[in-house]
C-alpha cells in the first residue's frame, strides 16, 4: 500500500515536472509569440496541477491528514490562465497589428474598434 | 522513490525556468518577455509544492497559492499596459 | 549624582564690592538707553538728541563720582557670574586707565551727541543713528571697564558690530556699505585672533580675570606660549587701531557721518587697541618680542600714515591717514616698553583725543557748509568762516606740534624716548624715522590750514559757506580750549589724571616726568625743530612734492583689499558651486564612494579570521534560482533603458527572492515580498504611463566605467560581508524568542510574536510609516490636479498607440469572481497569523490587491463609486487602532503594547484563543489596505484626469446586453 | 463598502444573503482553506460566506442566471478530460512535431451565446483545451478570435467548439 | 512605571490620524489641534526635564517584554534635552507654518506629527534597529514636508533628498545587520556589554559596521563627503520645514553621541572610540566648506543651508573630541545652532515673500517693506550664526575652543575655528549689506505686501528670543550640560538603568 | 550555499549602485529596489541560512531558525515598499513639473525662474 501510494506521487511528480519542462521547452522552440503561448497556458497547467495531486496524495497516505487545500491554486490557475493568454494574445495583436485576421461580421475586434455605445471619444 | 521523483522534477522544472530565463533575455518582443515571467511564475508554483512534499510541510502552501493568486496580476498589468499604457481606467 | 569638576577658572569674589551696580550701570546704562532714540525719534528729533544726551550724561555722571576713589588709586570692583565653567564673568573694575577712556569716551561721546544734532539733515534716520551710538557707547565703555579678558571680547566684537552699522549708516552711499564691511572685515578678522590671544593669556595665568592676570607677569612671559598669545593679542590691537599693515580701512571709514568719524575713528574705538596694548602692558611688554613687533609697527604707521596723510585730498582722508600716524606714534611709545615711554602714550592718547576730535567736526562743518570736502576745491575760508578757521588753525597747530599746545608736549616726550631707542643695534634709524614722520606731519597739518582757509578760493564751491550754528561749533570749542589750556597748564590741567591713568598702565611706581613746555635744548627740541622747518618747506614746495610722490608706485590698500576679498569669493563660489552642483549622480557616488572606502579600510584595518561555520550544501535547486538572480539582475542592469522590460525583469528577481525566502525557511517573508511585488508593478506601471518609456543613452563610457567601477566594489563589499557573516557561528538573542513565544506571546509564529508582540513598537513604526508614504502620495498627486502640472496634465496625450477596448470582458468577469475568493483568502491569512505565516499586512496587501484588480478590470471610476470607504479614515483608524491596542495596558499600569491573551473554551466551537496581538493586528490590516488603496487610487484618478473624455459612470459595466449595437450602426 | 444607490430594496433574506450560492461556495472554500474540519471552523466560514458578498455586492450588479445546476458537474468533468488530453496533444506537437508541419491559422467564432459570465466560460474553455487560445472578442461581442496551433480544418475546429462547450453553456445559462 | 516616558511618542502618532479623520477638511481645527499637540509635548519635554534632572535615568519596556529582548525607551538628560528642544523649535515653526504655508498642500499637520513622533522616538529609544525604524518615520515624514506646496525644482530637490536618504537606510540596515550578526543583540546598552567580549575574527565586522552605521549618521548630519544632499534639500523646502529640519541634522548627532560613546567607548576594548579618527578630520572639513558655502551663496536660504553645514562642522569637532568637556560645549552648541539655523530660514523666507521676482537671492532690488524689523531680527540671527558676542554663538565657539586645548590638533582646529569665522562674517556681512542696504538706494519700492505675518513674526521673535536666553542662562545652562556630558560618559550607569545592575558585573551573560 | 547567497547579494548591490548612478529618476528608482532586495537578503543573512526549520513552534521541528532577523526583515520590507512607492510618485511629480525626469537639478542659483 505504501508502495503504490509512493508509486502514484512519484508518477504524478515525474509527470507534472514532465508537462512544466515541455511547456517551457515549447516556449523556447516555437517560432512566434502566437506559437509560444499555447505551451505553457496548457503544459504548465497539468505541471502544477500533477504536482498538486502528488501534494494531496502524499499528505493524505503518509501524514495521514486530508489536505485538500492544494484545490484552490488548480482553482485559481483555472480562473486566470485563460485571462493572462487573453491578455497575451491582445498585447500581441495591439502591437503587431496582424493583416491576416480573419474579420467578424459586422465589428472588429475589439483590439481594434471601441465597443460600440461605449462614449470614448476619439 | 519519491526522492528520485522529487529530484527529477527539481531537475525538470530548473530546467524549464533556464528556458524562460532565456526567453526573457531573447524576447524578442515585450509580450514574448512577459510569457516568460507569467510561465516562470507557473514553473515557481510547481517548485515549491515539490519543496513542500519533499520537506513534508504544508507551511509553504500559502506561498504558492498567493503566487497562483496574483502572477497574472502583474501579467495582466504588464499587457494592459502595452495594450491602454493606463492601467487603470 | 554629577559633581562638578574643579574648575580652573573660576573667579574669587573679594575683595567685598563697592557700589558694584553703579558700575555695571555706566556699562549697561548707554546699552539700556540704545531704546530710546528709536523711541523718542517720534516725538522730534530734539528730544530724540536729548534723551541720547541725558543717558550719556548720566553716565558719565556715574563715572565722575567714582573719580576721587580712582585719583586715589584705588580700585573699584564688580562681578557676576556669567558662564562660569568659561571663565566668562560679567566682572568690572575701575582703575584710573579705565577711569581715563570711559570718561574720554563718555565726554567726547557728549559732544558728539550734540554736534551730530545739527549735522544729520533731515532725511537721516536719526532715531537709529542714536541707537547704533549708545550701542557703540556702550560697547567702547565695557571693553574699558572689563575685568575680564572674555567679557573684554566681548565688548570688543560689539564696537565692531556697531561700527559696522555707524560707518554703514548711509546706507544708499556704496563706499559707506564698502567701508562698513571693510572695516567689519579686518576688525573682525583681528577680534577672532585676539579670541585665540585672550584664551591663552587666560590659561596661562590661570584665570581671564585681568586683575589676576596683571599679577602673573612672569609666569606669562616665562611660558612658551607667550609669543603666540602675543601675536594674536596684538592681531586684534593692530587691526582695530589701525597698524600697519592694518591701516588701510580707517581711510575707508571716513564715508560714515562725520559725527562718527570724530567719535570711532579718533577718539575712541582706534584707540580701544592702544587701549588694550596699554591694559596689558604691564604683563605683555618690556619684552624684547614686544619692542620688536610693537614699537616698529607703530613706528612704520607713524611714517606711512603720515606720508599719505600729505597727499590726501579729502579733508577726512587727510585725518584719517593723520589719525593712522598718531595711532602708530602712540604704539611706537607703547612698544618702547619703557615707563617714559609709556607715559607719553598716555599723554598723548589725551591730546591726539582733543585735538583730532576737534579737526573732525571742523572738517564736518567744512564739508557741511560748502557741500565737499575736497582740499583742490577750497579755499580762503577764514574770511567766510572765522570762527571755525581759528578753532582749525589751533587744532591742527596742536597737531602739528606746535609749542603752547598739548599736540606739542607729548610729540616732544615721544622724540625724546626715539632719541633714545636703539633698534638691532642701531641706534640712529629709530630717531631718524620718528624725525622724518614728524616732519610729514607738520606738513600735512598745516595744509590742512593753508589750504582750506587760506590762499583764494579755489573756486564756487557746491554751497555758500558761512559759520555754523553754536550746536556744531560750540563742541570743537571746548576741545580747542582743552588743546590750549592743556598746552600751557599742562601739570595742573592734565598732571594728576596722567599720573592715575599712567600709574595704572604702568602698574608699578611712576618713572620721574616733568610736564612742562621747555625741557632745555633736548635732541627732541632740535628734531622737533628740524620737523618744522623741513614741514613747511615741503608744504611751500607742495606742487613739486606731490609731482614726485605722484610718480612713485601707489599701492591701493583698498583695490588690493577688494581684489583679495572678491578672489576670496570667487574662489569660495568655485569650490562651493563647482561641489554642489545639484548633481544626484554626484551626491549618491560620493555617498557609495564613501561607504566603500570606510568599509574596506575599516574591514581591513581591524582584526578578523576566516568563519568556523559548516557550509550548507549548494543544492541544484539553490544554484538554479541562483542562476535565475543572476540572469534577471543582469536583465535589469543590461536592459535597463527599455524601461518596461526592466521592470519585468525587476519582478522576475522579486519573485526569486520570495522563492529564496521559501527555500530559506522564511514564508512570512515569501508572502510579503510576494504580496509588495505585486503592488509595486502596479504602482510603477501607473507612473510609466507618464514618464517616458526609454531611457536616453546618456553617460559617457568613462563614466559608465566609473559607476561600474563603483558599483563593482560596492558589491565585492556587501558580498564579502555575507560571506564574513554567514560563515561564522554567531550566538543571538533568538533562543528567547523561541522559548517566549508560545507561553508569553501565545503564538507558534515565532516571527509574527515577535511582529505584534516582543517587537511591535516596531511595526507600530513601520505601518505609520505605510500611512505616511500614502498621505504623501495623496499630496502629491493632489498637487498634480491644480495649477500648472494640473494644466498640464489635462492636456496630456498618451505617447504610444492605444487599443481600443479599455475593459476586455473576460478580465471583468474572472475579476469578480476573484474578488469574494481573494477576500475570502485575506480573511483567513490575517486569522491564522499569529500561529502560521501570516498575518494583519500581509492579508491587507491581498484584500488591497483583489480590490485593486476591480480597479483595474472595470476603470477607476466604477471601482471608486463602488468604494465608498474613506480611505484616509481607513489609514487613521488603523493607527488608533494599533495604538488604542497598546494603550490600553495603561488602565493596569503596564507598558504601552504590553499584550494579553487567553484561551477560551465553548461548547460547540471548542478551545479558541484571543489575543490583544489580534486587535493590534488589526490596526495594521486596516492601515495596509487604507495606504495602498489611497496610494493607487489616486494616481489612478491622476490617470483619469489626463484621459481627454469625462469620468464615466458606467461605460465598464460587463453588461454587453445594455451596450449590445443597435443593428447596421457600424 | 455597501452602496446606498443601488437601486433595488430587496427583502431581509435577499439583503442578508444576495449570493447564496456564492456563500455556499465561500463557506466550502474556508474548509478547504484551513484544511480541517471543525464546529468552530464551519462557524467561521459561514460568517465569511455571508459577509463577504454582502460586502462585494456592489461589485455584483446582477448575479450569472444558471438554469441547471447539474450539467455544471459535468461539463467540468468534461473540461477536466479535454485538458487532460489536451496537454498530452501539445507536448507531443512540442516534442516531435517540426515546426514547419503545424497548421496554425485563426478562427472566427460566431457566439450565439450573450451573457457575459458564459462568453468568459466559454473563451476561458477553448484556451484551457487542445491547442487553441481565444485572443479576442469582437467589439459587439457576437464572435471570438481563436488562435490554433494545428488546425487542419478551420470549419471543422469551430464546429467542434461550438457543438462540444457552446452549446453545453447555452443549457447551464440558458 | 511612567507612562509619560512614551507621551512624546504616542501622542503625535495619535494626535496625526485624529487630524486625518476629523480635520482633514477644516484647517483652522487641524491648526488648533496641532497647536495644542505641540504645546502639550512641550509641557511633558519640561516634566520629564524635572524627572531626570537629578541624574535619573528612567526607562520604559515596551510591551512589558524585559530588555535586550523587547523594545526599551530611555530617558536620561541627553535624550529628555533633545525632546525639549525639538518641541521647542517645533512650537515656534508651526507658528510659522499656520500663517498661510501649512494650507498650501495636503496634509500638513498630520505629517508635522508624524514628524515630531519620529523624532521624539529617535532620540527615546534605546534599541538600534527601532532607531532604524523612527529614522524611516522621521524621514517619510520630512519627505513630505520637504515637497509640501509642490513646484518644479522643489519637487526635483524632493527626489534628490528621497533617493540619497534611501540610500542612507540601505546603508543603517547593512550596518544594523553587521552588528547583529556578531553581536547577536538590537539593544544598544546590551551591544555596550557585549563589545568589549567579542572575538578579535568578529572584531572586523562589527567595526565595518559601527563605521557604516556612523557614516548614516553622518549623512543625517550633513558631514563632508555625504552632506550633499542637504543646500539643495534645505533651500528647497518650504521654510517652515527647512527650519524644523535644522532638528534633523541633530538627530545624526545625537546618535554619534549616543552610540560612539556608550558602545564605542571608552570600554569597548579594542573598539574604543572607533568613530574619533574619522569623525574629527570630516567635521573639519564640513566646518570648512560649510563656511565658504556661507561666502559663496548666492541666496539667503543657499547661505543659511551653508550656514547649518557649517555649524554641524563645528559641532562635530566639538562631539570628535569625545571628551565631557567637549561634548558639554557640543550639546551647548547643539542648542544654539539649531535655534540659529532655524530662523535664517523663517527670516529668509519673509524676505522672500516681500521680494517678488527677486526672492531671496542676492542681488540689489527696490525696498520692501518691514525692511528695518526684518534687518533687525537678521542682524540678531547673523550674530548668533557667526558666532559674534554677544550672542550664544560666541559662548559656544568659546566653550568649543576651550575644550580643543587638550586635542591632538588643537592648533588646526582653533585655526579653522577661527578662520571660517572670519568667512561666515563677511559672508553675513556682504548678505545682509546687499539685501537691507543696497536696495534702498534703488529706485522704487515693492508694493506692500497684504499678508498677515504676525504669527511669523511671533514664531521668529520666539527663536531669537530663546538664542538670548541661551546667551543669559549661559551658566546654568553650561553647568547642566557639564553634568549631561558626566552622564553619557558614565556608561555603566546608562547600561544599569536599562539591563540592571547584575549585567554590568557579570559582564557578557 | 554561503556562497551563492552572498555572490548573488553582491550581484543585486552591485547592479543597484550602478543603476542609482544613472542619470533619469527612472533606472534610480530600480537600483534602489534592487538594492533593497540585496539588503532585506543582507539582513536575512544576519541570522545564518538554514533549511526548512521554520519559525513556527511545532513539536514536529527539528529546530528553528533565528527568526528576529526574519521580523526585521519583513519591517524593512514593508518600509521599503512605503519608500518606493514614494519615490516612484514623487518622481512623476517631479517629471510633471519639470517636463524632464533627469535627475539633476540645475545649479542651486540658476534654480529660480
Ligand atoms: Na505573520
Ligand atoms: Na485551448
Amino acid at each position: 500500500m505504501e508502495f503504490l501510494n509512493e508509486l502514484l506521487v512519484s508518477s504524478l511528480i515525474v509527470i507534472g515536472a514532465t508537462f512544466a519542462l515541455i511547456g517551457s521547452y515549447g516556449m523556447l522552440k516555437l517560432p512566434d509569440l502566437m506559437s509560444r503561448l499555447h505551451a505553457p497556458t496548457k503544459a504548465t497547467t497539468l505541471g502544477v496541477g500533477g504536482a498538486l495531486v502528488a501534494s494531496m496524495v502524499y499528505f493524505l497516505a503518509l501524514n495521514g491528514t486530508v489536505s485538500i487545500h492544494e484545490l484552490l491554486i488548480s482553482l485559481f490557475l483555472f480562473l486566470t490562465a485563460p485571462i493572462t493568454a487573453h491578455f497575451l494574445a491582445k498585447a500581441w495583436l495591439h502591437t503587431q497589428q496582424p493583416n491576416t485576421l480573419p474579420r467578424p461580421a459586422r465589428h472588429d475586434w475589439s483590439t481594434f474598434e471601441k465597443a460600440p455605445g461605449s462614449d470614448e471619444a476619439g | 522513490m519519491i526522492d528520485y521523483a522529487i529530484l527529477y522534477a527539481y531537475g525538470a522544472i530548473s530546467l524549464g525556468l533556464l528556458f524562460n530565463l532565456w526567453r526573457l533575455f531573447a524576447g524578442p518582443s515585450t509580450v514574448d518577455r512577459i510569457l516568460a515571467v507569467d510561465t516562470m511564475v507557473i514553473n515557481v508554483i510547481a517548485l515549491i509544492i515539490v519543496y513542500g512534499i519533499q520537506m513534508g510541510s504544508t507551511v509553504y502552501f500559502e506561498a504558492a497559492l498567493l503566487l497562483a493568486m496574483f502572477g497574472f496580476v502583474s501579467t495582466v498589468a504588464y499587457c494592459k499596459f502595452i495594450l491602454r499604457g493606463n492601467i487603470i481606467e | 549624582m554629577v559633581s562638578s569638576p574643579p574648575l580652573p577658572y573660576r573667579c574669587n569674589l573679594e575683595p567685598p564690592d563697592r557700589e558694584p551696580m553703579s558700575l555695571a550701570l555706566i556699562v549697561m546704562l548707554p546699552f539700556l538707553g540704545a531704546i530710546l532714540p528709536a523711541l523718542m525719534i517720534r516725538a522730534g528729533r530734539n528730544a530724540c538728541a536729548t534723551s541720547t544726551f541725558t543717558v550719556t550724561l548720566l553716565a558719565f555722571l556715574l563715572l565722575m563720582t567714582h573719580a576721587p576713589t580712582v585719583l586715589r588709586g584705588e580700585i573699584v570692583h564688580a562681578r557676576w557670574e556669567w558662564v562660569p565653567q568659561l571663565g566668562l564673568n560679567v566682572n568690572f573694575f575701575l582703575d584710573g586707565l579705565g577711569f581715563f577712556f570711559a570718561g574720554l569716551i563718555l565726554g567726547i561721546g557728549l559732544l558728539i551727541i550734540t554736534y551730530a544734532r545739527f549735522y544729520l539733515a533731515k532725511e537721516d534716520p536719526m532715531g537709529s543713528f542714536y541707537s547704533y551710538l549708545l550701542l557703540f557707547q556702550g560697547a567702547m565703555v565695557g571693553i574699558v571697564l572689563s575685568d575680564n579678558i572674555l567679557l573684554l571680547l566681548v565688548f570688543w566684537e560689539l564696537t565692531s558690530l556697531s561700527s559696522f552699522l555707524l560707518i554703514g549708516y548711509w546706507k544708499h552711499l556704496p563706499e559707506g556699505r564698502q567701508g562698513a564691511r571693510m572695516a567689519l572685515t579686518i576688525t573682525g578678522a583681528g577680534g577672532l585672533s585676539m579670541i585665540a590671544g585672550m584664551l591663552i593669556l587666560g590659561d596661562i595665568a590661570g584665570s581671564y580675570d585681568l586683575s589676576v592676570i596683571l599679577q602673573h607677569k612672569e609666569a606669562i612671559q616665562a611660558s612658551p606660549l607667550y609669543l603666540p598669545a602675543l601675536i594674536l593679542i596684538l592681531g586684534g590691537c593692530f587691526t582695530k587701531s589701525a597698524q600697519f599693515p592694518f591701516h588701510f580701512w580707517l581711510p575707508h571709514a571716513m564715508a560714515a557721518p562725520t559725527p562718527v568719524s570724530a567719535y570711532l575713528h579718533s577718539a575712541t574705538m582706534v584707540k580701544a587697541g592702544l587701549f588694550l596694548m596699554a591694559r596689558l602692558w604691564p604683563v605683555l611688554a618690556s619684552t624684547d618680542e614686544w619692542f620688536y613687533l610693537v614699537a616698529t609697527t607703530g613706528l612704520i604707521t607713524m611714517l606711512i600714515g603720515a606720508w599719505i596723510a600729505l597727499f590726501k585730498d579729502d579733508l577726512k582722508g587727510l585725518l584719517a591717514f593723520s589719525t593712522v600716524s598718531h595711532l602708530g606714534l602712540i604704539t611706537f611709545l607703547l612698544g618702547l616698553g619703557s615707563p617714559m615711554a609709556a607715559v607719553a602714550a598716555v599723554f598723548h592718547i589725551l591730546n591726539h583725543a582733543t585735538f583730532k576730535a576737534a579737526l573732525f567736526m571742523n572738517a564736518g562743518i567744512v564739508d557741511h557748509e560748502t557741500g565737499t570736502r575736497d582740499i583742490n576745491k577750497l579755499g580762503g575760508l577764514m574770511a567766510l568762516m572765522p570762527i571755525s578757521g581759528t578753532l582749525a588753525m589751533i587744532a591742527a597747530a596742536s597737531m602739528a606740534g606746535v609749542p603752547l599746545l598739548n599736540g606739542f608736549l607729548s610729540k616732544e616726550m615721544m622724540l625724546e624716548e626715539a632719541a633714545h631707542t636703539a633698534w638691532l643695534g642701531n641706534d640712529w634709524i629709530v630717531p631718524a624715522l620718528a624725525t622724518l614722520a614728524a616732519c610729514f606731519s607738520v606738513a600735512y597739518s598745516f595744509r590742512y590750514i593753508v589750504h582750506v582757509y587760506f590762499g583764494k578760493p579755489a573756486g564756487e564751491t557746491p554751497r555758500h559757506p558761512h559759520d555754523p550754528p553754536f550746536g556744531m561749533w560750540g563742541p570743537p570749542t571746548l576741545l580747542v580750549v582743552l588743546v590750549v589750556l592743556i598746552g600751557l597748564f599742562p601739570a595742573t590741567i592734565a598732571g594728576p589724571l596722567l599720573a592715575t591713568v599712567a600709574s595704572a598702565v604702568i602698574g608699578g611706581p611712576l618713572p620721574d616726568y616733568h610736564l612742562a613746555i621747555w625741557h632745555g635744548l633736548t635732541p627732541a627740541l632740535g628734531m622737533s625743530a628740524v620737523a618744522v622747518v623741513v614741514g613747511l618747506s615741503l608744504l611751500m614746495a607742495y606742487t613739486r612734492v606731490r609731482r614726485g610722490w605722484a610718480a612713485g608706485p601707489h599701492p591701493e590698500a583698498k583695490a588690493i583689499f577688494q581684489g583679495t576679498l572678491a578672489a576670496a569669493v570667487r574662489l569660495a563660489q568655485i569650490i562651493t558651486h563647482g561641489l554642489h552642483n545639484g548633481s544626484l549622480q554626484r551626491h549618491l557616488a560620493f555617498t557609495v564612494g564613501a561607504a566603500v572606502v570606510l568599509g574596506f579600510v575599516a574591514f581591513a584595518t581591524a582584526t578578523h579570521a576566516p568563519g568556523t561555520r559548516p557550509l550548507l550544501p549548494a543544492t541544484p535547486v539553490a544554484v538554479i534560482v541562483w542562476l535565475l538572480l543572476v540572469g534577471a539582475t543582469l536583465a535589469v542592469v543590461l536592459l535597463h533603458r527599455q524601461r518596461l522590460t526592466a521592470l519585468i525583469a525587476v519582478g522576475v528577481i522579486g519573485m526569486v527572492v520570495s522563492l529564496s525566502f521559501v527555500y530559506l525557511s522564511a514564508p512570512d517573508l515569501a508572502l510579503t515580498q510576494i504580496s509588495v511585488e505585486v503592488v509595486t508593478v502596479i504602482l510603477i506601471l501607473l507612473a510609466l504611463n507618464f514618464l517616458p518609456k526609454a531611457t536616453p543613452n546618456e553617460s559617457s563610457t568613462s563614466r559608465r566605467l566609473r559607476d561600474g567601477l563603483i558599483a563593482t566594489l560596492a558589491g565585492l563589499g556587501v558580498g564579502g560581508a555575507t560571506w564574513a557573516m554567514t560563515t561564522r557561528p554567531g550566538e543571538t538573542l533568538s533562543g528567547y524568542y523561541l522559548e517566549q513565544s508560545l507561553p508569553g506571546g501565545g503564538g507558534t509564529n515565532v516571527v509574527n510574536v515577535i511582529l505584534v508582540d516582543f517587537r511591535g513598537f516596531d511595526t507600530f513604526g513601520e505601518i505609520i510609516v505605510l500611512g505616511i508614504a500614502a498621505l504623501i502620495i495623496y499630496a502629491l498627486l493632489d498637487g498634480a490636479t491644480r495649477g500648472a502640472v494640473g494644466r498640464k496634465l489635462a492636456a496630456w496625450q498618451p505617447d504610444q498607440q492605444r487599443a481600443a477596448d479599455r475593459h476586455p470582458l473576460m478580465m471583468v468577469v474572472a475579476t469578480r469572481v476573484m474578488l469574494p475568493l481573494a477576500l475570502l483568502v485575506g480573511a483567513f491569512i490575517f486569522l491564522r497569523g499569529h500561529n502560521v505565516p501570516g498575518g494583519g499586512f500581509i492579508a491587507g496587501l491581498i484584500v488591497a490587491i483583489a480590490l485593486i484588480m476591480q480597479y483595474m478590470a472595470s476603470g477607476y471610476s466604477w471601482a471608486a463609486q463602488r468604494m465608498k470607504v474613506d480611505y484616509h479614515a481607513l489609514i487613521g483608524s488603523g493607527v488608533l487602532i494599533a495604538a488604542a491596542t497598546g494603550a490600553v495596558s495603561w488602565l493596569t499600569d503596564h507598558p504601552f503594547l504590553t499584550s494579553a491573551f487567553g484561551h477560551f473554551h465553548l461548547p460547540l466551537i471548542g478551545e479558541f484563543e484571543l489575543a490583544s496581538a489580534m486587535a493590534f493586528d488589526t490596526g495594521v490590516f486596516l492601515t495596509v489596505i487604507g495606504a495602498t488603496m489611497l496610494a493607487l487610487a489616486n494616481l489612478s484618478r491622476i490617470g483619469c484626469l489626463a484621459e481627454t473624455l469625462p469620468l464615466q459612470e458606467a461605460a465598464m459595466e460587463p453588461d454587453l446586453r445594455r451596450t449590445h449595437p443597435a443593428p447596421g450602426e457600424h | 463598502m455597501a452602496d446606498p444607490h443601488m437601486p433595488e430594496q430587496p427583502g431581509l433574506l435577499r439583503r442578508c444573503c444576495p449570493h447564496p450560492l456564492l456563500s455556499l461556495a465561500l463557506t466550502l472554500i474556508w474548509l478547504l482553506l484551513i484544511n480541517s474540519f471543525s464546529v468552530g471552523g464551519l462557524l467561521v466560514g459561514l460568517t465569511l460566506g455571508l459577509a463577504i458578498p454582502r460586502l462585494t455586492s456592489s461589485f455584483w450588479p446582477g448575479r450569472p442566471r444558471v438554469r441547471h445546476y447539474g450539467k455544471v458537474v459535468a461539463y467540468v468533468l468534461l473540461v477536466i478530460r479535454d485538458i487532460i488530453v489536451a496537454n498530452l496533444q501539445v507536448a507531443f506537437i512540442i516534442l516531435f512535431r517540426p515546426v514547419g508541419s503545424l497548421h496554425t491559422r485563426w478562427l472566427c467564432v460566431p457566439l450565439d451565446l450573450t451573457s457575459p459570465e458564459a462568453i468568459t466560460l466559454f473563451a476561458g474553455t477553448i484556451t484551457m483545451t487542445p491547442g487553441t487560445v481565444s485572443c479576442d472578442l469582437s467589439a459587439d461581442g457576437k464572435a471570438l478570435l481563436v488562435h490554433c496551433l494545428d488546425a487542419p480544418d478551420a470549419e471543422a475546429a469551430i464546429r467542434e467548439m461550438k457543438e462540444r462547450y457552446e452549446s453545453r453553456l447555452q443549457e447551464i445559462f440558458a | 512605571m511612567n507612562h509619560w516616558l512614551i507621551a512624546p511618542i504616542v501622542l503625535p502618532a495619535i494626535m496625526a490620524p485624529i487630524l486625518l479623520m476629523a480635520a482633514r477638511h477644516d484647517i483652522v481645527l487641524a491648526r488648533i489641534f496641532s497647536i495644542a499637540s505641540v504645546l502639550a509635548l512641550l509641557g511633558i519635554a519640561l516634566a520629564l526635564t524635572t524627572l531626570v534632572s537629578n541624574g535619573l535615568i528612567v526607562t520604559y519596556a515596551l510591551g512589558n517584554w524585559l530588555p535586550p529582548f523587547g523594545i526599551v525607551l530611555v530617558a536620561d538628560r541627553l535624550s529628555v534635552l533633545m525632546l525639549l528642544l525639538t518641541a521647542g523649535l517645533a512650537l515656534a515653526v508651526l507658528l510659522f507654518a499656520v500663517d498661510g504655508s501649512d494650507h498650501q498642500g495636503r496634509h500638513f499637520h498630520a505629517l508635522f506629527q508624524f514628524q515630531l513622533m519620529g523624532i521624539n522616538g529617535a532620540f527615546l529609544t534605546g534599541d538600534f534597529f527601532n532607531l532604524f525604524v523612527f529614522f524611516e518615520v522621521l524621514l517619510i515624514a520630512s519627505y513630505g514636508l520637504m515637497v509640501h506646496g509642490g513646484g518644479a525644482t522643489r519637487t526635483r530637490a524632493g527626489v534628490q533628498y528621497v533617493a540619497i536618504n534611501l540610500v542612507g537606510s540601505t546603508l543603517f540596515l547593512i550596518a544594523v545587520g553587521m552588528i547583529y550578526s556578531v553581536a547577536g543583540t538590537l539593544n544598544m546598552a546590551d551591544l555596550a556589554i557585549r563589545v568589549p567580549h567579542i572575538a578579535a575574527g568578529d572584531q572586523a565586522l562589527l567595526q565595518t559596521g559601527a563605521l557604516l552605521l556612523l557614516l548614516v549618521f553622518c549623512i543625517k548630519a550633513a558631514l563632508v563627503p555625504v552632506h550633499f544632499w542637504l543646500p539643495g534639500t534645505y533651500a528647497n523646502a518650504p521654510a517652515a520645514v527647512a527650519a524644523l529640519f535644522a532638528i534633523m541634522t541633530k538627530v545624526g548627532a545625537y546618535c554619534v553621541i549616543r552610540l560612539y560613546i556608550l558602545a564605542f567607548g571608552a570600554d569597548a576594548g579594542v573598539a574604543s572610540w572607533l568613530a574619533a579618527p574619522w569623525l574629527l578630520p570630516a567635521a573639519l572639513v564640513t566646518l570648512t566648506l560649510g563656511m565658504l558655502g556661507v561666502l559663496a551663496a548666492r541666496r539667503l536660504s543657499q547661505l543659511a543651508s551653508f550656514a547649518v553645514i557649517g555649524s554641524m562642522g563645528m559641532l562635530l569637532i566639538a562631539i570628535a573630541l569625545f571628551t565631557p568637556a567637549a561634548l558639554s560645549a557640543a550639546l551647548y552648541y547643539l542648542l544654539h545652532s539649531t535655534l540659529a539655523g532655524a530662523v535664517l530660514f523663517l527670516i529668509a523666507d519673509l524676505i522672500s515673500r516681500q521680494r517678488p521676482g527677486h526672492d531671496d537671492r542676492l542681488t540689489v532690488a527696490p525696498r520692501f517693506a518691514q525692511l528695518s524689523l526684518l534687518a533687525g531680527a537678521f542682524f540678531v540671527a547673523a550674530i548668533a550664526a557667526t558666532g559674534m558676542p554677544p550672542l550664544s554663538g560666541f559662548i559656544g565657539k568659546l566653550l568649543i575652543l576651550n575644550a580643543a586645548r587638550s586635542s591632538v590638533a588643537p592648533v588646526l582646529i582653533w585655526s579653522l575655528i577661527l578662520g571660517t569665522s572670519l568667512l561666515a562674517i563677511i559672508g553675513f556681512g556682504r548678505a545682509g549689506s546687499t539685501l537691507f542696504w543696497k536696495s534702498t538706494g534703488e529706485a522704487g519700492e515693492f508694493p506692500a505686501a497684504d499678508q498677515r505675518q504676525t504669527l511669523s513674526l511671533v514664531a521668529i521673535g520666539l527663536l531669537l528670543a530663546g538664542i538670548i536666553g541661551l546667551t543669559l542662562f549661559a551658566g546654568p545652562l553650561t553647568a547642566y550640560l557639564d553634568a549631561t556630558a558626566e552622564q553619557i560618559f558614565a556608561t555603566h550607569h546608562y547600561i544599569a538603568a536599562v539591563l540592571g545592575n547584575t549585567a554590568l558585573q557579570g559582564g557578557i551573560r | 550555499m554561503e556562497f551563492l547567497l552572498s555572490s548573488a547579494i553582491g550581484l543585486l548591490t552591485a547592479g543597484g549602485v550602478y543603476l542609482i548612478l544613472r542619470a533619469r529618476t527612472y533606472p534610480v528608482v530600480l537600483g534602489l529596489s534592487l538594492l533593497s532586495y540585496a539588503t532585506n537578503l543582507f539582513l536575512f543573512a544576519t541570522g545564518r541560512l538554514v533549511l526548512d526549520q521554520p519559525p513556527v513552534i511545532s513539536t514536529l521541528a527539528t529546530g528553528y531558525t533565528d527568526p528576529l532577523p526574519q521580523a526585521l526583515v519583513l519591517t524593512a520590507i514593508v518600509i521599503s515598499f512605503g519608500m518606493t512607492a514614494v519615490i516612484v510618485v514623487m518622481a512623476l511629480r517631479s517629471y510633471l513639473e519639470n517636463g524632464s525626469d533627469h535627475v539633476d537639478a540645475p545649479a542651486p542659483d540658476e534654480a529660480l525662474p
